[in-house]
């Protein structure tokens, strides 16, 4: 413990730190004690989240839906199929998610968007529950508490779902691989045959993002296209 | 029809009147110094120089994004009015004397400090770009936008000012042995949480900041306190700091856990994917904009890595057949954005400009069919391919991807 | 009294109020993104960071100064609304469409540029720092201000962007030979003209520059078009550009005539003295400001030099009897400010602090007395003397001079 | 001349050049032919110029002095003796400008102040003269000319006072020293005896330059120091 700057900072007292110390990790750790019913989180839900997500969490009104898409299958095995398939449309919150303390975090320190921190420990247990009973991962019966976490942990649909083998990780902490998946070369020199157009903006969005003519200075090695009359070609 | 002949004619009265008539400025006074509440803004004549929305992109705006007129932009220091914006929970503007930072965990003792406290530690002071994991993500399966604004413009550069967070878990007497992690938290609604490595706190490189660019950081960038974490993506830099827990193991907070992680062809996610790799983009001529003549143009853009510097950027104007290496701006330092430049002569016919930056690791910038290749078309993050535009003979640019 | 105590002690209900209840913001819904029409602005609490005048040193605003606040500022760029003034006949917003250069003189053709066509020139971006000739002049013979604002704040860094001025020349075929000076000329009602060496100009560090930090540079500074002479006294960096002259003799300008020359004891005035020699000034603790409490501080200031990069800075607390060097903030670039920091642990006893930089050239910044005995004290220009801070037993940091 | 650039900037039209290349130099390169009495200069100075810098360049009310502080016998040595003295209070324009084109292109490209370049030539001529007049540096009916100019030079006051023999120049040009004039040494330890404060500000000026507390930021490693009241010492 350096000593080198005296008259700064003060210990942190353990009101303070209570105050402060929210984050619920995936070991639990920080979870506190509590509990919260299906029917209780419905309850909640439909006053206080369902108007932004929907009533079974399927709304895109103010952000992508949160739940849809997973079977039980996923429950079973772990792994949600349709992540897999390229013409699934969108990604729902439990499609995504591979651990159940991510989402109790989460609701405790940002839900409700409008008020934030609002809930008490029992009540994000109850809509967590709820939620999670939208998916099937628990039934609509079931209480979440503290002490069940750990075995709803084991229905997570996507729970599998993470890979830590990739060279993205800036640090040795989960054995990745080093070595990045791209490896392109520097060449200089007719590299390629001649390069094609494969992609570009159909005529009809030419106006899309707005007169790109007032989205660039009025002087300039080139200036903004006057995207609200037709192309000039 | 084809692009317009010399910019500047000499009129038939035999000079150009903005010459031959001196103008208001020349034949009068100006206005006085420390106008404004002494606080300068930029001329009335750059109002199209903005932050701005996506249309479409989001469904609120203060979960959303604000993208930087990349276009429009000089030299590797992006002026804070017009840095690019992340917000979860939308931003506020904290009262300093009342912010407070903790730090708890793993620690000898858990401190809590003032601004005042934290301002009066050994500071450093660096410049280092900012990139929005999701910078270019609409661009993974097609061309979506159509301008550098909303392909790129989530990234940014500022020289910041603060304390290494190293120092502060060290008055905190942090349990270097057993850390292997530490949590970021930010003091706002969304309380965003991050991972970070310890391996890179223990490099100096991580910040507890205060200052950017000369000043306090903005309140739209994390006023007063942010998490500085060099070549990592911008969700990590968590604003508003209030608190550092250091731990032994990985949180999968929201933005680590269900965004932020990279989808697979075969369905997996790759989580924890932090780093910034190696990219590049030309920021003129890019979509959007008009050549008005045919000769010679100044190509201009921007180059970075997350795994240190960059070496060299190459440039093509036949769409990646034939390259020659760009000059590059000094200072090119680590982590920080890399202005380059080269000369080139439009001879009026289609071209199709792309720039490749190679970093300090050997490593180089993707095409989009290496991308594709690795990663598919799903990921969202971290597309850091090759970008397109092509110059058409009427002088427009277009965004385009090529096979 | 003595210094206070403890800043952010524990109340007794057992926690700081700013932790144990939560402050709306940790509770509630943020703004969104692009505000104020897509153009950010500094934190309302921010509002003390000004540009100021100093009372009493200029009879009008327009022929007058504005100080940047240095004892604000962190790292080595000037945030541009707090950019330092000097303006002779007030400030201009200018239409760059109607903006035109022109180059006259000895040359093979007088050419005239647009806007547009001169940010097709291949550009470079550096940082350089500008210091007005007069900076510190008041205190050429005793102290006259109270803090750092008014005795150094004539001095501003920035990354600029534009053309070397030697393109230019070459486009419009300059008599290298024979020409051994420019003549530079503004835009605007003084129209201001200074000399500039050819010399210079042929080193290529010589810019006609449109950016500044990023974006165009503010209207007073000179947009859209400024002549950057790197190292020389800010008064040769013209704004509003309208024209340069290639010639053979100095022009004996009202500001190298008049002003900006230097007044020896002997009655002659030392005149063409353009070079800004290396200086530097502890920025916090400065001037005006008081110390909270005893303990740990981290001394930061700023150090330059006309004449290259800045090789080290020393600090003394005892007036100048004993120097430790300080840290230098990389990078550390030629002409352009350079940032120090260095740590300090206060005992509550008087101390005086003073900073002194060396530069590339081995040229040791100046005490007073070094610079008075070559001097005298009615040179009004160019005072680079080694700055005393005063920490008083209370806390309280006064301008002094020392013997 | 380059053609590497092609398609920027073109050539300057005669006409253009003329509206523009206004400077004047020592030489008097760049001087209209013309012509402006003393009494004429008094008139558009009376009109023009004297509510600023008082009717006999005295005033210092927008800006310093233009003239006094001159001799007769500076107008023979062409060295304004009052600048050797310390005690000398202020200096005007007349006691420091060495070359009378420096007055005549000033005047002619930014007086009067409010209304720069409003002036035809003779009448910059008359109110140089009338200018020069007050200095005694011309008759009171001289009239000045292009062709007198060289003449009046040889009567500047401070003609012979300015000095490029100095290391302050960046460049060879005028052939100065390339020595710095101060060589202070980077001594490390016991450089100095003790330091003594030799000047600071008296206690009645505290607050001259407003409170400083709204002068720095409300946090940081200081404060700014309330001056609105008196220190407390
Ligand atoms: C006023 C609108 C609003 C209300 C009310 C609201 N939310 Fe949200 N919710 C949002 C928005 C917007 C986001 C995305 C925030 C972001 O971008 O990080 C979100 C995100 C979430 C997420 C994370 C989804 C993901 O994939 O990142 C969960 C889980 C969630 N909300 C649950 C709840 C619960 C539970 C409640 C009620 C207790 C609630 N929300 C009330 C708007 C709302
Ligand atoms: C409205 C006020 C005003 C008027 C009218 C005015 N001046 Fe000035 N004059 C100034 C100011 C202010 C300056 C200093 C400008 C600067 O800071 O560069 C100045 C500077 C000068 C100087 C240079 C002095 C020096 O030492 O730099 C001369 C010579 C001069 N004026 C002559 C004239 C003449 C001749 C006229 C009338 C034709 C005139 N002025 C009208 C305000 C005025
Ligand atoms: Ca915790
Ligand atoms: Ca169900
Ligand atoms: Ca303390
Ligand atoms: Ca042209
Ligand atoms: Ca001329
Ligand atoms: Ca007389
Ligand atoms: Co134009
Ligand atoms: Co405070």
């Amino acid at each position: 413990q350096s000593t080198a700057y005296p008259g700064v900072g003060r210990p942190a007292t353990l009101k303070e730190v209570a105050a402060w110390d929210i984050d619920v990790r995936p070991d639990f750790k920080g979870l506190p004690a509590g509990s919260g019913s299906v029917a209780q989180g419905q309850d909640l839900w439909e006053a206080k989240c369902a108007h932004c997500h929907g009533v079974f969490g399927e709304s895109n009104e103010v952000f992508s839906p949160l739940i849809g898409g997973t079977t039980n299958d996923d429950i079973k095995t772990g792994n949600v199929a349709n992540l897999k398939r390229a013409d699934f449309p969108g990604r729902t919150t439990i499609m995504k998610v591979a651990t159940v303390s991510t989402l109790w975090d989460y609701i405790n320190r940002a839900m409700p968007w409008t008020a934030p921190k609002s809930l008490k420990p029992d009540e994000v247990y109850a809509v967590t529950a709820y939620l999670l009973s939208l998916a099937d991962v628990v039934p609509e019966n079931f209480v979440l508490s503290d002490k069940n976490m750990a075995e709803v942990q084991k229905r997570m649909p996507n729970r599998n779902g993470m890979t830590t083998q990739h060279a993205m990780w800036a640090g040795k902490e989960f054995n990745g691989t080093a070595k990045p998946d791209t490896a392109n070369v520097a060449c200089m020199k007719d590299c390629i045959p001649e390069a094609k157009v494969a992609s570009m903006l159909p005529d009809y969005a030419r106006n899309a993002h707005g007169n790109l003519a007032d989205q660039n200075r009025l002087v300039g090695q080139q200036h903004g296209a006057n995207t609200a009359v037709p192309e000039n070609k | 029809p084809m692009a317009l002949g010399q910019g500047n004619p000499v009129p038939t009265e035999g000079g150009d009147p903005n010459i031959l008539n001196l103008p208001e400025h020349a034949t009068g006074l100006g206005q006085g110094v420390a106008a404004n509440n002494g606080y300068g803004i930029p001329s009335k004549f750059e109002s199209n120089v903005q932050r701005r929305q996506s249309p479409g992109l989001t469904q609120t705006t203060q979960a959303s994004v604000s993208f930087a007129p990349l276009q429009s932009l000089f030299g590797i220091v992006t002026p804070s009015g017009l840095h690019f914006e992340r917000h979860h929970q939308g931003w506020w503007d904290i009262d300093p004397s009342k912010h407070r930072f903790m730090i708890n965990g793993m620690v000898k003792t858990p401190k809590v400090f003032t601004m005042d406290e934290i301002m009066r530690l050994p500071s450093v002071s660096r410049f280092h770009f900012i990139e929005c994991g999701a910078n270019t993500a609409v661009e993974w399966g097609n061309v979506a936008v159509p301008t550098v604004q909303y392909t790129h413009g989530m990234v940014s550069c500022s020289e910041f000012t603060g304390v290494p967070l190293i120092t502060l878990l060290e008055i905190a007497g942090a349990d270097f042995k057993n850390a292997k992690f530490i949590l970021a938290e930010g003091g706002d609604g969304s309380s965003m949480t991050r991972t970070i490595p310890m391996s890179l706190i223990l490099s100096g490189e991580v910040l507890v900041a205060y200052g950017q660019n000369g000043e306090m950081l903005r309140p739209e960038n994390g006023y007063p306190l942010r998490l500085i974490v060099p070549g990592i993506q911008g969700v990590s830099w968590v604003k508003y700091l209030r608190r550092i827990e250091v731990g032994d193991m990985p949180y999968a907070a929201k933005d680590e856990a269900v965004h932020y992680m990279d989808l697979m062809p075969d369905g997996q996610h790759r989580q924890y994917t932090n780093i910034q790799e190696c990219k590049s983009v030309v920021t003129t001529p890019s979509g959007g904009q008009v050549l008005l003549d045919k000769g010679f143009y100044n190509i201009t853009g921007l180059a970075w890595s997350g795994r240190g510097k960059v070496k060299k950027v190459d440039v093509s104007v036949d769409g990646g057949r034939n390259w020659r290496q760009a000059r590059l701006e000094t200072p090119v330092l680590s982590k920080a954005l890399t202005r380059f430049n080269i000369d080139w002569v439009w001879d009026g016919k289609p071209a199709i400009i792309q720039s490749r930056a190679t970093d300090e690791t050997g490593f180089v910038q993707p095409t989009y069919k290496h991308l594709r290749a690795a990663r598919g078309t799903r990921s969202i993050y971290h597309n850091n391919a090759i970008q397109s535009w092509l110059v058409q003979e009427n002088g427009e640019v277009k965004n385009v991807q090529v096979s």
